[in-house]
């Protein structure tokens, strides 16, 4: 047992901080907290990233990555997250999954352009009535002799106005039996014509998109895994990642933050008693999310199961009530003051407690939401049967 | 016992909610968030006629004689439609603390403006400490030839920006304990001196920071007892902290009623969603805190109404009821799934607002401590 | 609106309570703390009880009650448990279900019998197969000329040993399409050839009983309502006492115990200081539950609805989580002193939080489970669809 | 970073696995439970027998020469088993104390005697208060004629009514600060002055009261330093508590796995209950529990192994597991229903133990205020 990076890990994470540090600036930062995501700053920091091969330690070096495994990747997430730097998630979610179901010549046109920061993908799984349920996607696909002719709504895919393809979940069998069997995987280029990007505004003020699909083209050659496999293919793009997370130099970094301005703010000991005991049970949860996120990202680069199967799952499950208390618990230290937005006279920490305070739901709805999470941990990690 | 309301009640209800179904739509709501006012003059004009802001008030200044429950009712419909502008602030704030302890001169003048729809009134509490304690109260009123003039700085007054009057709360005597130097002067708005300044808060609801430079007053404007009425803006701020839980108890029935609607209709895996037994307990308890913030608030405003000491129940329901908000609010919202933390949703209006009612008249922490006290326990 | 008692029910209050300050001594609170449950102390004090109509005060005069309302069950109900005074939930659970499915005979042979003090029933639903699934209990009951002859074993039934009836659930229809139609109830004389009753001691060491049927014989008049409709009686039986129990005198006594403990032994302020507010919280869910438990009982004396129809189950639920929470706290506060038992050196208390904690988990299973209320609550108090 | 154990690792918890399936069923535990000693001599023997009691120690006194992390493994399968008896005291309280602080003497004298199972050892620490802390210790050991006389009573010792010796901490000093002045005795239980009671607690685990009346002890026996032993004592607790999380990890482990196979099997409403969601959630969270304790209990006694600091990663862990085990034993009673509350079930021994355990070496709530120490708060 040991519980260390290896050298190798501990020098990738101190290249990446250390270019994070000095390259992650000002711009880049505020870009990152804007309501539009990605723009020209991040878009040159990540080509920048990709030029150091830092964006996808994990792929096969002949594919622009360094060959490292899961903890490598888990590094990276940290170093990103805690630097307030981009974070091209989807693509790497694409590449994982083309690595496994891409043809070699899928592997070729696309990875390279997504290690080198050149290529965005944005995720189009969700539609208004395929949400958790996501098998019961209706945008329709059909085949037109070398071409699919695409038609049909996705609905909160965050990258799509940034990004230059579309990782489309589309039916091509509205007749299979199980309605999971129908599905088909397509790369789109959000270019084509027939497409219409629509932003949608969440309540933390996040911009994502709603996309429309009118009779649009698609080559037979950018579909990915078998026609009506394309459940196989979403599959290994949410699961075949591996690992789980681990690192959590962010949320620990915003526990700081906390202690430090009750403090220097709320220095009336007798009321604010309930504060450190709080804080540390945080803390606590927070430490032990990491190690439980490490534990699983370890046996995923040893490719052994963890015990109970439970692996990064877990981790992420309690990591995700961990950042709800956390925020609840922030916005209760900071009081009436915690209600004040960015731009508001009196605002604590630039409003970003507020920020994240309404982005909180987000983060258990979003990527599956947790009951799904929970259903996938109770039937495959812990062997529970299905209704 | 009887837990239903009276017949009248039950009308005043009906038409409450029928008026704000109509002219207190959403759009209005969102509208008003990102307006300088926050409220629509015309509305305020309308609800004025309809009695509404004297129906608390004693007939003899205009006012529709009705009891603390009755406005309490009504507080809960506002609630239902998140009513936009200084109803709560000039009644609860202005118009009943001058009943409380205003002289008869005071209440012929200051009351049918009120109860008229003319004045909006608001009081000018808190500091920079956000606190409801009397010695956070820093603001100094100074004597001068008979008069008085204010300095300080108040923090997070609600609908000060379009307040006619002030109702400000200062330390006439800093010599004296925290409550024994605290006077309320009732502050003309336009008085030279004054600056205000809109909070960009959770709720867009328009509190401010009000800078007292210089301000003068003249020395009728005391409202109640010189240095004495610590004791009376306790009772103001438990009667508040009571009727914004009635109000609060509005916004949770909405929030449960849309989220068992949606989850009856949402069809995900071929079955609507409501069939899972996850989202079944999220309902369940979300009925778990509406139906025990109904029970807490209508009492604590039964005692009022009826003249019993209301006190600890107060205490009670403001620490019940803000906490049962953000749960009800949380629940929904994870019981919608995406589409409700779109901006464009009616929940975010909820979640964002069941957060500045935490805050305001102490959250669910301060509440509690009291109850500690009240059980024997010394707290700070 | 109005919060306050009758002027009938606080009389009715001021009667139980003085009755019981001074008729329930410590021989009663000993026998109702033990193992065993009722014994001769808590049979002398339930028939005078009985002698005064303070049993059964919601029943018609004419069998024995003072033709009271819900509210009145709830004071007695409350005066009982906060006297530790013997509770004959049971019998009066089969009278409600007697009153509404019984028929005159059977009414007039049991009621007046159950309101002095003189009959008492033991419930007989759960099986070892049957829990929360009460409709699939499978002790067979055959028709047999004028009597029916039961076989089969019943389980966790508490009063069982101290009762001399047995209120039956038994399946008379194994073909049944819907389980819950092959149904029907018996009352049973349970000093019937054939029966064996044997003890199961739970952890907290109380004790409930296992019952077993060998061709025990019983007269057909002692089915209640139609044979095949045992499911009918038994749903009049849970819910058809109506009202939501309300006062928590007890628990409140209890709250008030461990302040005065905490001011006398954790003189600590600083360390202690997470305690007041702790209390408070639990005063405040107690003292909630108890308006809305009170809420209910009115609303049913009036016979009308609750908004929402969630009523006394609601209210009941809130309760069964303040009663976990409170003596999880109740051990913290004891610290090591909590895990000291009855009669150690050291205890304090008397070990009676000790003993409320042990027995915590039946409160959240017994009487069906939590989950099942939840459940009833979900789809008949919102409405929410069942699978 | 490796998260599996080595070879010998897997074989140390196989083969102590096998033994204690055999040795150790639930019926022993339950006899032990109204057992006087509370363990089985025999057992104990067989264990000497096995190299356990000596496992940690090194092989110049005749043990093992194992690691704490072997130590860890071991007692997560005792933890398994629920295996009683006085390993803990004696490893964990008597023979690790005196490795680390002992003179050569005492090490010869007293680790042969442990590791060959003759010799029972336990630590009388804690007091009336009940606390982990320097000024809760407040039996006194005066000087005497180049001896010391030890006064006081003593509170919740394991074991102590079959230990063979105690490591007795005792106020050498009461000018001093309270962290300067303990000391740390070797005293033979069977010292004229020395009297026991077996407490009655919920683990039936043989807590004593021990009653230390004028005993004499000899200078020699003082363990390390005179009045400056405090850091070894809080170094000692720490350990202590990684090794007891071990224990609890162990339990949790067969909580959670009967749990799984109950649910998996029992039918209701013709369905296996594992079908329902609030089951299935409850499962899932009593596997973060399992999980979330496995990783910080391993990682801390890997620091321990390593020659790491372990004094924050103690806190955590005893913080975090204190409250896992609570909620791992409480959600695995509720997904059993009815059957898991009788005395005959198996869940009610780890229920029971889960609080015992929960206490023993400071409690969560303990350690969280150790934690904010740590990230900078003052904290009484």
């Amino acid at each position: 047992m040991d519980f260390e990076l290896t050298p190798e890990e501990k020098a990738f994470q101190k290249e990446i901080r250390e270019f994070l540090d000095k390259e992650c600036n000002e711009n880049v930062v505020a870009e990152t907290l804007s309501m539009e995501g990605e723009g020209p700053y991040s878009k040159e920091l990540l080509r920048k990233m990709g030029a150091n091969r830092l964006l996808t330690p994990r792929w096969p070096v002949e594919y622009g990555g360094r060959g490292m495994g899961a903890m490598a990747e888990a590094i990276k997430v940290d170093e990103i997250n805690s630097h307030h730097a981009p974070f091209p998630l989807d693509g790497v979610e694409v590449g994982n999954a083309l690595l496994i179901c891409g043809n070699e010549e899928q592997k070729k046109r696309f990875l390279p352009g997504i290690a080198r920061g050149d290529i965005e993908f944005a995720l189009g799984y969700s539609e208004p009535d395929a949400g958790s349920d996501v098998a019961s996607v209706q945008l329709r696909a059909v085949e037109d002799r070398d071409e699919f002719i695409l038609n049909g709504q996705k609905i909160y895919n965050t990258e799509a106005h940034f990004s230059d393809y579309h990782w489309l979940l589309t039916r091509t069998d509205p007749s299979a039996e199980k309605k999971h069997r129908g599905l088909s995987l397509f790369m789109v280029d959000l270019k084509s014509p027939g497409i219409t990007i629509r932003p949608l505004i969440t309540s933390a003020g996040l911009r994502t998109n709603e996309v429309f699909y009118e009779d649009v083209r698609v080559p037979k050659e950018n579909m990915v895994g078998e026609k009506n496999g394309g459940w196989t293919v979403i599959m290994n793009a949410l699961y075949g990642g591996g690992g789980g997370g681990g690192l959590a130099t962010g949320t620990k970094r915003v526990i700081d933050t906390l202690v430090k301005y009750a403090l220097e703010e709320k220095q009336d000991a007798d009321e604010n008693q309930w504060i450190p005991e709080t804080m540390a049970g945080l803390y606590i949860r927070t430490h032990v999310g990491e190690l439980m996120g490490l534990r699983a990202t370890a046996f995923a680069d040893l490719n052994v199961s963890p015990p109970y199967g439970g692996g990064g799952a877990v981790s992420r499950l309690l990591g995700g009530d961990t950042r709800r208390l956390l925020y609840n618990t922030a916005m209760q230290i900071l009081g009436p003051y915690g209600q004040l937005a960015k731009d508001s006279k009196w605002v604590p920490l630039n409003g970003e407690i507020l920020r994240e305070y309404m982005d909180a739901p987000r983060w258990t709805i979003v990527h599956g939401s947790q009951e799904i999470q929970k259903l996938v941990i109770a039937t495959r990690g812990l062997g529970l049967p299905r209704r | 016992m009887d837990p239903r309301l009276s017949e009248e009640q039950e009308i005043l209800r009906k038409s409450a909610r029928d008026f704000l179904t109509e002219k207190c739509p959403k759009s209005l709501v969102r509208e008003m968030e990102n307006d300088e006012k926050g409220y629509s003059p015309q509305l305020w004009q309308e609800i004025a006629a309809l009695g509404w802001t004297g129906l608390v008030f004693p007939e003899k200044y205009g006012g529709g004689g009705m009891s603390f429950l009755d406005l309490s009712i009504l507080l809960e419909e506002m609630g239902r439609v998140l009513f936009p502008g200084p109803f709560f602030s000039t009644v609860l704030l202005g118009g009943l603390p001058i009943l409380d302890i205003g002289s008869e001169e005071q209440k012929e003048k200051y009351l049918p403006e009120i109860i008229s729809g003319k004045a909006i009134f608001t009081m000018a509490l808190t500091e920079a400490s956000g606190k409801y304690t009397a010695s956070s109260v820093k603001a100094k009123a100074t004597a001068d030839n008979g008069n008085y003039v204010i300095n300080g700085t108040k923090l997070f007054i609600p609908d000060a920006h379009v307040a006619d009057y002030f109702l400000c709360v200062a330390r006439t005597d800093d010599k004296a304990k925290s409550e024994d130097g605290i006077t309320i002067f009732i502050v003309d708005a336009k008085s030279p001196g004054i600056s205000k300044t809109v909070l960009k808060t959770i709720a867009r609801d328009k509190q401010c920071e009000v800078v007292f430079k210089d301000v003068k007053v003249p020395r009728e404007n005391i409202l109640g007892k010189l240095n004495q009425v610590w004791g009376e803006v306790q009772k103001i701020i438990e009667r508040a902290a009571i009727a914004k839980c009635c109000e609060m108890l509005g916004g949770m029935e909405v929030v449960l009623d849309m989220t068992v609607a949606y989850v009856k209709e949402r069809i995900q895996f071929d079955v609507p969603v409501g069939v899972f037994q996850a989202i079944q307990h999220h309902c369940v308890y979300m009925l778990v805190d509406v139906e025990g913030s109904r029970a807490t608030a209508y009492e604590a405003a039964w005692r009022v109404s009826t003249g019993r000491p209301y006190s600890s129940e107060a205490a009670i329901t403001k620490a019940w009821v803000s906490d049962a908000y953000q749960r009800v609010v949380a629940l929904g919202t994870q019981s919608h799934g995406g589409v409700s933390i779109m901006e464009d949703h009616d929940m975010p209006l909820y979640y964002r607002r069941a957060k500045a009612a935490e805050l305001t008249f102490g959250d669910a922490r301060f509440h509690r401590k009291t109850v500690a006290r009240k059980l024997g326990f010394e707290v700070a």
